[in-house]
């Protein structure tokens, strides 16, 4: 646990911070809003003291409820990791900046959270599927795309369900985004 | 470090040129076969005692913590009296066609199957309410839910097992333990009235002679879905030698017909 | 008799189909401007993004070249689609996904314990590392101990297969310059290691060996009398493998100043490992985030300048030497006592969340875990290292030749089994 | 009745009894004969007729034909010369792909195939083979006819540079005086059939495969000609045979010490020209996976193939030729030593009675001993037949020592085949060790240091022959 990192943080972003900044083990976790993610993420790249120069993951999460976006960063200013959540976006129309603006990286990252999620990070220049076919119109990674056949999570079942894939009613209107809708029918 | 072209790649042949006579590290598989490491696990096989009977209990407890879902059970338990499954229809021979009419979307008539067909769980989920979800007090709920349902169902006990946390096989062990829990519905209950009358009446000897029409005996596990039990007390009134039929005395059962009524009515409830 | 159709004594002629003669016959499409739209690997949808947009308009004098996913030379079943001009490569444009389990929704639908054996085939050629990631991610999330003898076993095992891992990698990347014979020396070298590691855990490839707060089994006398034999023998064998690239011109002069990484490049695009340590950071997570007992052992973490392929080539013979280096003090130090911490037999960790992250032999091993409380991980997340490498590879390919692309791309070290999950 | 037979086995020794017995009877009609006994109804009558035919023509044709045949001297030695060569590729191909697979096994620390065969000799047979059984295939969209002339254009241009390669004294195709320019003109010609069959394969990979080979033979014809020249002018003639006897003598006249430059030009763009490691560029696998022959099949992929192990033969045996004294022999050798009674004018024709006879006589010996030694193991016929191969190796090796000690010509194709193969060895050591080489630096190898190197070699020699004299020069 690093405390000098949460002052520093709290000193640079201690607006954007949504709540309290958790320390655990070796990560440190703040909470921004999804607007913020070009701001702070800049602040934290550039920053003399603070350096976060890796980006060592790029995750999308589903809770159930609404959707995140969870960066871990590392620096050699601090021993410890730090994790960046960015919520909430919305299950319907999950929208959140790209990071690539900074780390190149990122696009093969978002491209897979836009994959597995249905993020659309806005301003990934290539922001199509990574690992699912082109024509695969379901996002296998959200809650509510259930697996064939799970005994212990369909009590009294013991039949493999036939694939329930989850096709987006409205994912994204913008074509330049270049999400392929489900067919209308 | 001084450079002359050509030195590393004629390093390279000599070293080549003296693996050209070195021995070789081919193993000749057919012939030569490899060891097996000591903790090699990649074998499932199912142990047997010394009297040559399989030591397997089927406790589901492989089979739980199988990450691939490759092992599976079927068949009769160790008691000899459940036709148990674990998984889905479809990784069973015997129950392929049963699947086929599920995908189907048609009623599916396997009796066997009936213990695993989800059934209404309210009952179930207020019992668990009752006893705070807690696996402690795994054998009262277990014994409400026969209560409420006559027998143990299936889906019952995975639903406990969820609900509750407690592993399935616990769940299942407890069923299993305690001969007072059922996982079936006893439909039929022959029972002998053994009091001395009736013994000298020859109650005695029907006993066997049903026992052995219904491949049973005297307070042994039921077979074919029939029970034959001892009377608790001779009914007032009724004559010796008195057999009954789910309580009702069966008037018609005399020694020489026994045999044969007890076939029959093996037969009656197999069907 | 049985009755047979009457035989016709001339064969009817054989008419080509109908649209053999339409404009989709490729050999008259051969000759006109957009020639090759069946034989090209153009996407049969409009083009969905920018980038694809822009890649799959060919200019004049340039192909595609689909190399993969069947292709001798790359790892696995990678796709890359070349945009060439001659010899020379333009444009590339990975396609991924052959390989994809979707392993991190089967490990939200399996408990603690069954996570630790479905991320073992993401990085079949290392496993342990993926195990170790899982492993220590959840042991944040549950505040387990781990006792000091299975971290020392856990440090043994890993830096062995890191070395098997590496010698393999030499092997791979000579034969992608078309060497035959190295590849052979490093499947003997790593045979000894993975039979050595069969010994301890019962598996060659998959081991399933970590557990959640220790190791599956204790060392025994077979893997303890193999890595003896091998320890004596391990350096100097090594050094002599190497010997047939380390020195060798051909090798040395396709190698160098090819596919060439900076320091800022290697940050900007999260690569990770030797890749990155190549490029001048000295970033290994064994240093920079201390975990198990690497605060304990001395060992140095090799760092090379130029960024190219032969730099990341020497960094890892140089990782092996270190990992020597590991092992002798891992053996000198081991401590006695349990190899397993006291646990309840279902896990059911706090709601929480954790990031473990360890040092594989290609870079950053990452694992995000998310508990709600229940005997599953709510969430799943696996950083792969290699899938951070290969999204380099369309950035250091243009400009360089089709001969370059393996001598790059093997360099990179990609495993597609972790790239794809 | 017979018992039913218990195991499967019994049965089928029943049935074998069966067969046995019931044979006499079997014969009676076509359709209860066996299959062997069918064959045998064939072709004794056949055999028969064409024997009898054969004594009629030769007792009425010997004469003619043998005017004939006295006429045309120089046609009959073509015709025998090519079949010769033909059927020399085939047998070469298969020792060289054999001693490939086993050489760079061993390298490898591996044992190579050693399942076919003893040792696994049969093997590039038994892939002959497989390569003749397999579906001739053309793919949509190749130009059918130039991809199937591909593979022959390749490996006739082979072949036919085994013409002019002298294997010995008066062996050899035919005795150019322009020999080398033969050769050349051949060896350059191959790359057509490789370009040929990338361009047809309407394959990228073929295609770029065909373009490097093109590029690359191109580029080393020119350092390899010129690197030869030297010898031209130390030797005054560019008829190979006369070449290889300006080295005679002892190892010192080999052209290998005056020429050392030439020497290391020549053997490095002849591994180029045989497309080899480490320049193998043409059908380099990890990059475009077979290049011109990755959509060949079967039998059109055999050529290729054969193609391959031929030109590396050729170019060892060349090397061998110009630089290494051909089928001379390394030091002053005291042979041939004239055997008189080998002569066949004399009591040759009684050689070869005796000969036979010591062999029969040697096989019963034999096989009188192993069987009575031997026991019940060994059956007489087997006995008596393996006393006969013992007795006939034997024998052989005895004839062919002798040969060797009388006969110069067997003496020559000894030292060469001995010189070559430590050639042909050299290309597959060179295999097992090196990585390729990147296209650009192979071209730029050949014209910035192989080219310049070979110019000056030759004007090194040039200057040497007309300063010292040399007798070439005159």
């Amino acid at each position: 646990m690093d405390r000098t990192l949460k002052r520093r943080l709290e000193a640079r972003l201690g607006a954007q911070i949504q709540g309290p900044i958790r320390q655990r083990h070796d990560q440190t976790e703040i909470r921004i809003q999804p607007g913020d993610v070009p701001d702070v993420l800049r602040t934290l790249h550039d920053s003399v003291d603070l350096r976060f120069e890796l980006l060592a993951d790029l995750a999308g999460v589903d809770t159930g409820n609404e959707m995140q976006v969870v960066y871990h960063l590392w620096s050699e200013t601090s021993p410890d990791w730090l994790r960046i959540i960015a919520e909430p976006l919305s299950r319907e129309d999950p929208r959140c900046p790209s990071a690539t603006f900074l780390w190149t990286g990122a696009e093969w990252l978002e491209r897979e959270a836009y994959d597995m999620f249905g993020i659309v990070f806005e301003g990934n220049r290539d922001l199509r599927r990574i690992f699912m076919p082109p024509d695969y119109t379901s996002f296998p990674l959200r809650k509510d795309f259930l697996l064939p056949d799970d005994a212990a999570r369909s009590p009294g079942e013991g039949v493999r369900n036939v694939e329930r894939p989850f096709a987006p009613a409205v994912v994204a209107d913008d074509p330049a985004a270049g999400v392929r809708r489900a067919p209308a029918s | 470090m001084t450079f002359i072209p050509g030195l590393g790649i004629a390093k390279g042949m000599a070293l080549t040129l003296r693996r050209f006579f070195a021995p070789k590290a081919t193993i000749q598989y057919p012939e030569v076969r490899p060891d097996m490491a000591v903790r090699f696990r990649g074998r499932l096989q199912l142990l047997y005692d010394e009297f040559g009977t399989l030591k397997c209990e089927t406790c589901f407890q492989c089979a739980q913590a199988c990450p691939v879902e490759c092992i599976d059970m079927g068949g009769h338990d160790t008691k000899n009296r459940f036709y148990t499954h674990w998984g889905p229809a479809e990784t069973y021979g015997e129950r392929r066609e049963e699947s086929a009419l599920r995908r189907s979307g048609r009623p599916v008539p396997d009796q066997a199957y009936v213990h695993f067909q989800p059934i209404d769980l309210v009952a179930v989920e207020e019992i668990l309410e009752a006893r705070d979800y807690d696996p402690g007090k795994m054998l009262p709920i277990l014994e409400e839910v026969q209560a409420a349902y006559g027998y143990l169902p299936i889906a019952a006990i995975k639903h406990i097992s969820h609900v509750t946390g407690a592993p399935y096989a616990l769940v299942y062990g407890t069923a299993t333990y305690y001969s007072h829990l059922s996982f079936e519905r006893r439909a039929r209950t022959v029972a002998v009235c053994r009091c001395t009358s009736c013994l000298l009446a020859g109650s005695g000897r029907i006993a066997n002679a049903i026992g052995e029409g219904l491949w049973t005996k005297l307070a042994r596990e039921p077979v074919g879905g029939v029970a034959l039990e001892q009377l608790a007390a001779h009914i007032p009134g009724a004559a010796s030698p008195l057999v009954t039929l789910d309580g009702k005395p069966q008037r018609d059962v005399t020694e020489t017909s026994a045999a044969a009524w007890s076939r029959a009515l093996a037969k009656k409830t197999v069907a | 008799m049985p009755t047979r159709p009457a035989r016709t004594t001339s064969r009817p002629k054989q008419r080509p189909p109908e649209q053999h003669r339409s404009e989709d016959d490729p050999r008259i499409m051969l000759d006109r401007a957009v020639s090759a739209d069946l034989y090209e690997p153009i996407p049969p949808y409009p083009t969905r993004t920018e980038r694809e947009a822009e890649f799959y308009t060919i200019g004049d004098g340039e192909m595609f070249l689909n190399l993969g996913p069947q292709h001798p030379a790359t790892h696995g079943v990678l796709r890359l689609v070349l945009k060439l001009s001659g010899e020379q490569i333009v444009d590339v444009d990975p396609v991924l996904g052959y390989l994809h389990r979707g392993v991190e929704k089967i490990c939200e639908n399996s408990d603690y314990y069954h996570v630790i054996d479905q991320v073992d085939p993401l990085e079949y050629a290392s496993a342990l590392f993926q195990e170790w990631a899982a492993v220590l991610a959840f042991e944040k999330l549950m505040d387990v101990e781990v006792p000091p003898r299975a971290e020392y076993i856990r440090v043994l095992s890993a830096e062995l297969l890191r070395i098997s891992s590496h010698t393999l990698f030499m092997g791979f990347l000579a034969l992608d310059m078309g060497g035959l014979t190295p590849i052979l020396y490093s499947f003997i070298e790593r045979d000894e290691i993975v039979e050595m590691l069969a010994a301890l855990t019962g598996a060659r490839m998959l081991f399933n060996y970590f557990r959640i707060g220790g190791v599956n089994g204790d060392l025994n006398h077979e893997f303890m009398s193999r890595l003896g034999d091998w320890m004596s023998r391990a350096a100097k064998q090594t050094e002599a493998n190497t010997g047939l690239l380390n020195e060798n011109e051909i090798f040395v002069r396709r190698a160098r100043g090819v596919g060439v990484m900076d320091r800022e490049m290697a940050l900007r695009f999260g690569v990770t490992g030797g890749n990155l340590r190549a490029s001048g950071v000295p970033f290994d997570v064994r240093r920079a985030h201390p975990y198990s007992v690497y605060p304990q052992l001395d060992f140095n973490v090799p760092t090379r300048l130029e960024g190219d392929s032969l730099a990341r080539y020497l960094i890892r013979m140089d990782e092996v030497r270190e990992s020597i280096k590991i092992i002798d003090q891992c053996l000198n130090n081991m401590p006695d006592g349990p190899v397993m911490a006291k646990l309840p037999r279902l896990l059911r960790p706090h709601p929480g969340r954790a990031w473990g992250a360890v040092e594989g032999p290609r870079g950053m091993l990452g694992v995000y875990a998310i508990s709600d409380g229940t005997d599953q991980p709510f969430r799943f997340r696996i950083h792969d290292p290699s899938f951070m490498n290969l999204e380099v590879v369309p950035h250091l390919l243009p400009g360089n030749l089709l001969a370059d692309t393996m001598a790059i791309v093997s360099s990179l070290d990609p495993i597609m089994g972790g790239i794809d999950k | 009745m017979r018992a039913l037979p218990a195991t499967f086995r019994e049965q089928a020794r029943a049935v074998r009894a069966y067969a046995v017995e019931s044979r006499a009877f079997a014969l009676e009609s076509w359709a209860g004969a066996s299959p062997i006994d069918r064959l045998a109804l064939v072709l004794v009558p056949l055999a028969l007729f064409l024997f009898v035919g054969a004594v009629v023509s030769a007792v009425v044709m010997l004469g003619p034909t043998l005017d004939f045949l006295g006429a045309n001297q120089p046609l009959v030695r073509f015709v025998v010369v090519v079949l010769g060569i033909l059927l020399l590729t085939v047998p070469t191909a298969f020792l060289l792909i054999y001693m490939e697979l086993k050489v760079i096994a061993r390298m490898n620390l591996r044992v190579g195939p050693n399942r076919v065969g003893p040792w696994g000799a049969a093997m590039s047979v038994v892939h002959g083979l497989k390569v003749l059984a397999k579906e001739d295939f053309a793919p949509t969209g190749v130009d059918v006819p130039v991809f199937t002339l591909a593979p022959v254009v390749t490996f006739l241009a082979s072949v036919m540079t085994l013409l002019v390669i002298p294997f010995a004294p008066g062996i050899f195709g035919q005795d150019f005086n322009i020999g080398l320019l033969f050769f050349f003109a051949m060896g350059g010609l191959s790359v057509l059939g490789l370009l040929m069959g990338g361009w047809a394969s309407f394959n990228k990979y073929s295609l770029l495969g065909g373009l490097r080979s093109a590029a690359q033979i191109v580029s080393y014809e020119i350092p390899l000609t010129i690197s030869v020249v030297g010898v031209i002018l130390l030797a005054g003639t560019m008829s190979l045979n006369h070449i290889a006897q300006a080295q005679s003598g002892s190892a010192l006249d080999w052209f290998v010490f005056k020429q050392p430059l030439a020497v290391l030009i020549f053997f490095i763009a002849a591994t180029a020209e045989a497309n080899r490691t480490p320049f193998d560029l043409t059908e380099a696998d990890s990059e475009i996976v077979a290049g011109f022959s990755t959509e060949y099949s079967g039998m059109r992929f055999g050529f290729f193939y054969f193609a391959e192990y031929v030109n590396v033969f050729i170019i060892s045996a060349l090397i061998t030729t110009l630089f290494f004294g051909g089928w001379t022999a390394p030091f002053n050798w005291p042979w041939p030593y004239n055997l008189n009674w080998l002569d066949a004018s004399g009591i040759g024709a009684a050689w070869i009675v005796i000969v036979g006879f010591a062999l029969l006589v040697a096989a019963d010996v034999l096989g009188l001993a192993i069987w009575l030694f031997r026991g019940r193991q060994w059956s007489a016929p087997s006995a008596f037949g393996l006393g006969f191969v013992i007795a006939g190796a034997g024998v052989t090796i005895l004839i062919i020592l002798a040969c060797i000690i009388a006969l110069d010509w067997v003496q020559g194709i000894f030292w060469f085949m001995v010189k070559t193969y430590i050639f042909v060895f050299v290309f597959v050591w060179m295999r097992g060790t090196l990585p390729r080489v990147r296209v650009d630096q192979l071209m730029g190898f050949a014209w910035k240091w192989l080219l310049p190197a070979s110019l000056l070699n030759l004007f090194v020699t040039a200057a040497a022959v007309i300063i010292l004299n040399l007798p070439s020069a005159r």
